[in-house]
């Protein structure tokens, strides 16, 4: 059996499988599969949804449509607020055997550094992925858009902590890697890749938006070829490693990724298909690598694309 | 009797992940399906709670969809002598998703995870008064009152059906799922039973009944949920409702399935749900997708 | 039967349905399918492939990968260059029966402005579309990722014809309408959208890049919900028609970018599927028009998008 | 005897469109299956010719692929007597989209597009001095060769058939689909025929024969082409090639079927090809996919 153990941002990993942020809430899915979820936890490590300053409801219904090969989603980052999630749900996904990263967003830098800081104090918490990139929160700017921005803001959060800290980067510029070279200029550790690509949906029957919000954004194995596409460009300028997604639906395409330059892999929409996809995933690596010929994970992580 | 209307009775956790379960038989019913997939993993479904399917091949149709799981109640359940259980499912047919889940034969495979979601309460648990329970059931939305309805049979609750149908076509299921006991129909368009609303129905049954000894139970058309939570919330009967609304995962993942809560915010209809009390949320019509 | 005419920028059309430029060679069509081509002809306007200053060869293989619901094309804009084209290939499209929209590329504003002044000079063509956010050739400045850039062309472009110009945007961009202003600023009289999408994909058995230029452009249903919400941020905020593709398989999809804000539509890579993919969009809105409540084309043009 | 090479014989125009055909028959063919469209409007195929193919229903799997219609060359035709033609297809499971057209059953509709491409010129068209005509067939390369050769045989030119394949898995539907004359084996695994490749067969032929009589004619591996095509140029052998390429549409649409030529620039192998002089092409490997 291939050995899949790897890391990132110097954390430790099992295997380099891990889930897309507001993919996979691992306390539902305890209370609903039981003890088994931790017993067969399908990630190598695990990555919350979003956290907020404040507790958010989340977007007004619709908040799904599919589309071909893929959905359109407008959550709009419901949750209990950082300080809830700290003292409620912190705990819970202590308990899952994994390395966790926790998710921020907020609407200014002051918000974020607040954010980092609380979340940081935790030493259940191995690192923090900012999220710069949401398509569903009506924030005013998107920092993520802005390669200056974003540098500025990783500036500024850097000295609160040497946790590692992962800048999740928008698909929807023209340019990627800029934003990304901006974000390692700023300090960060790695960034992840690909949010949700900007789309809409009209009602069948009432002619309106179909999604609450207006808008949202897609996901699945539709935008796997865009997020192939922006993970080679970043991977190819950056020093630091590429945690990639967008439509990975199982091994090969989770190599895909790697060989495109990800030095680790999130699934994301497939696990709505599949509560296990992360494991079947992680399952099909070892043939998957072989089928390509590589002896080993890390030799595929260290293949560079012509 | 206890003082308080007490939780509702635990449902077991589903296996974790998916399994293929092969698939026993497909038969019209009516302007339905009826199709019937044997799990050999899974634990007894509760009434009121779903399964998210999707057919093992061609899950896809002409143009990526469908893409995602579907959500389904199962209609009735029997254990196999050999292990195992039978799961029948009542399909309409409104999408693709549906319509590939219906075109399924015998011997082939289907996704299932599950069973998902929330169960209705017993009568007693409701309503510490209840004398049995009132079961409204409209179109597709009389497959998880028929489960219901046989849990109640078991345990020697009484009930009443009260099941309302737009036309013959939409009342698929009927002779099949539903004992002839205690049953009584409305059809739009008049063509059997009484002609108009099932909710004229419940009226007629609350106005000669004792309201304070109702426990209401229903599914159906959002409309139609609605106007039965109204009756009830007007006349403080407690209410249960199975609800619909747009699902990706089924087991909280992707926070898709949001139904406004009567105190504002969200519930998760998948883990929350999809059975919630009439006074817990702000309207059955507001979280589900536009059909008519 | 409803009557389905309507104009784009003072062209008139039997009906709302054009073709994506270089998703329908008319010539070679007519050669495979002989006269029944143009007796049966599936489009209200035909859009030529981009046609260059000089020849080019285009792309080498491979050009095509298809992709969950889509395909990723990297041709690289293959062709006789101006002079062959208006030589040779224009008689030919004169004879289609329908008005012809020319649609050129350049590599510079000055050489923009002779492709303009060139194809506008001849009376077969009606309108001339700027591509200025072709994936696949490799011309430095993409055009049309910058607002400024875009406004400029046009200025230096407009007063050379009275022609209409189109401007086909890119959807590789944070903000397309910041585009499309500044189209419309520069005096375009449309625009149309979206061109592929910037995607990548990964050959099976060597591990290296698949398309011969190493990247491509997704098309087809995987976008069209990208594609829906460009149109629809863009509509809301130009006066001038747009011309909506992206994906579009049927009328039942045609009819949402008419929704969304649309004033015409193009079918591109349905038409690989379907020869006649055009006339089945036609051919199906009537009924998809009074599906959604419409009683003529125009109300649904005319229907604005809560 | 004509003094230069004449032009192809015309193809005659595909019906504009596609068109939906039944499958009549679908049965294993050694490692391969074939598989018979009733074709009612479509005009008769000409050798070297190809349709566009895509299954009616589910032409989709798991994940939106395929999503293009398949390039699949004709193996053989037969007119119907009340009628139309049933068309004959001999299918290599590659991947989805072929798989897809493998598992189609009688009485399933399929997507028609075609007759595509240009065709096999008759020998004395291709060389002046040509006494019959070589046929070099490889894998699931065979099936353009077959319908070559009944048209040769019906047309009374004589012609041999070398065919090399890996092994018995790939060499489904030769005896379906070649008489038993003349025709020359060789299995890369030796087991059957001459142990070792076709082209071997090819040099021992062309040794023995006049070669300023030989035409060539070849479909196969693009490595087997590749030789084919070189032993050929070295000895000024007129030759020509049915050759592979992705394709979007089959008609010229999408410019994505390039194959190199000779002086440079590209072909549109769908509407310049697939049928090309050796000479023509910069190489027979080059606008394959990597397919082994
Ligand atoms: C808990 C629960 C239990 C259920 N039980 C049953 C049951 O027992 N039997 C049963 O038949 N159904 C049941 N349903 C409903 C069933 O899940 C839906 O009807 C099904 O998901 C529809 O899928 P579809 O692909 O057939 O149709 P869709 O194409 O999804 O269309 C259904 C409707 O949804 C809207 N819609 C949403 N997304 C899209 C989209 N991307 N494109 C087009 N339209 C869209 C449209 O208004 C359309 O009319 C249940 C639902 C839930 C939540
Ligand atoms: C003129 C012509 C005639 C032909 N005649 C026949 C015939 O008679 N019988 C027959 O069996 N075949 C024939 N072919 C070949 C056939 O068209 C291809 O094998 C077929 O298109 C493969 O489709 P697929 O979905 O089964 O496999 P694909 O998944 O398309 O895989 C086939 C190979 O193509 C590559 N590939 C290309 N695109 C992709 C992608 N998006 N994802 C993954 N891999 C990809 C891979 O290397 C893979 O191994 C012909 C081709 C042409 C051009
Ligand atoms: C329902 C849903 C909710 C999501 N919520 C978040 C989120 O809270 N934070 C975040 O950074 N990304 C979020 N994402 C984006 C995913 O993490 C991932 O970047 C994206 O979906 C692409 O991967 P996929 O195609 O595998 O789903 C969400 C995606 C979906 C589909
Ligand atoms: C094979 C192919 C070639 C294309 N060539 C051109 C082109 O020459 N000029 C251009 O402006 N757009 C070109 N496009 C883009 C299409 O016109 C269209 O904008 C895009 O494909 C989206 O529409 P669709 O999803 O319906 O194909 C091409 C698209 C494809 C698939
Ligand atoms: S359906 Fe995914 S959270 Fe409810
Ligand atoms: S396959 Fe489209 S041009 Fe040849």
């Amino acid at each position: 059996m291939t050995d899949l153990a790897t890391d990132i941002c110097g954390i430790p990993l099992a295997g380099p499988v891990l889930n897309g942020s507001g993919t996979f809430d691992a306390l539902a899915a305890r209370r609903v599969f039981g003890d088994a979820l931790v017993e067969e936890f399908p990630f190598d490590c695990y990555v919350s949804k979003t956290i907020t300053m404040n507790p958010r409801p989340g977007n007004p219904p619709y908040r799904l449509w599919e589309t071909p090969s893929g959905m359109i989603n407008s959550i709009g980052l419901p949750g209990p607020g950082v300080d809830g999630f700290l003292e409620r749900d912190l705990v819970g996904l202590s308990e899952l055997g994994v390395p966790l990263i926790v998710s921020v967003m907020a609407d200014s830098a002051e918000d974020f550094a607040i954010l980092v800081e609380k979340v940081a104090a935790r030493e259940e918490v191995s690192g923090i992925e900012l999220n710069v990139s949401c398509p569903n929160v009506h924030s005013g700017l998107i920092v993520g858009e802005q390669p200056s921005e974003t540098e500025a803001l990783m500036k500024a959060l850097r000295p609160l902590t040497s946790k590692p800290l992962i800048v999740k980067l928008t698909p929807n510029v023209a340019n990627p890697h800029e934003v990304a070279l901006a974000a390692e200029a700023g300090g960060a550790d790695s960034v992840s890749m690909i949010n949700t690509v900007k789309a809409a949906a009209i009602d069948p029957v009432s002619n309106r938006a179909w999604l609450g919000a207006g808008a949202g954004g897609l996901s699945g194995p539709a935008v796997r070829p865009i997020a192939l596409a922006q993970v080679r460009a970043v991977s190819s300028v950056v020093e630091i490693p590429v945690i990639g997604m967008g439509g990975i639906s199982d091994a090969e395409s989770a190599l895909e990724f790697i060989l495109a330059g990800a030095r680790v892999v999130a699934v994301g929409t497939e696990n709505f298909r599949d509560p296990k996809a992360g494991k079947a995933v992680t399952d099909g690596l070892p043939a998957a690598l072989e089928r390509r010929g590589f002896g080993s994970l890390d030799e595929a992580q260290s293949a560079t694309l012509a | 009797m206890r003082a308080e209307p007490a939780d509702r009775p635990e449902s077991p956790p589903a296996p974790f992940g998916r399994r293929l379960c092969e698939v026993a038989e497909s038969r019209l019913a009516g302007g339905y399906r009826i199709f019937t997939l044997i799990d050999e993993t899974g634990p007894v479904p509760a009434p009121g709670q779903f399964f998210m399917l999707a057919a093992s091949g061609g899950w896809a149709g002409e143009e990526g969809r469908p893409y995602l799981p579907r959500a389904i109640s199962h209609a009735r359940f029997q254990e196999v002598p050999d292990g195992g259980m039978r799961l029948d499912f009542l399909i309409d047919e409104v999408g693709p998703g549906t319509s590939r889940l219906a075109a399924m034969k015998p011997g082939d495979q289907c996704w299932v995870a599950g069973p998902f979601g929330s169960r209705f309460s017993l009568p007693r648990q409701l309503n510490e008064d209840a004398a049995g329970a009132i079961l409204v059931g409209g179109g597709i939305g009389i497959a998880p009152m028929a489960v219901l309805r046989r849990e109640l049979v078991d345990r020697g609750i009484p009930s009443r059906s009260l099941l309302g149908f737009r036309d013959q076509a939409h009342s698929g299921g009927v002779e099949e799922l539903f004992g002839c006991d205690e049953i009584r129909l409305a059809f739009e368009d008049g063509s059997a039973g009484h002609k108009g609303y099932v909710t004229d129905l419940l009226l007629q049954l609350l106005e000669g009944d004792d309201s304070r000894s109702a426990a209401v139970y229903s599914c159906g058309p959002p409309a139609m949920l609605e106007a039965v939570r109204q009756i009830c919330l007007q006349r403080d009967i407690p209410v249960e409702l199975a609800l619909e609304s747009p699902m990706a995962c089924g087991y909280g993942a992707c926070f898709g399935c949001a139904v406004p809560k009567a105190g504002g915010g969200y519930l998760r209809l998948c883990i929350d749900g999809p059975v919630v009390r009439g006074d817990g949320i702000a309207s059955a019509m507001a979280g589900e997708p536009a059909v008519d």
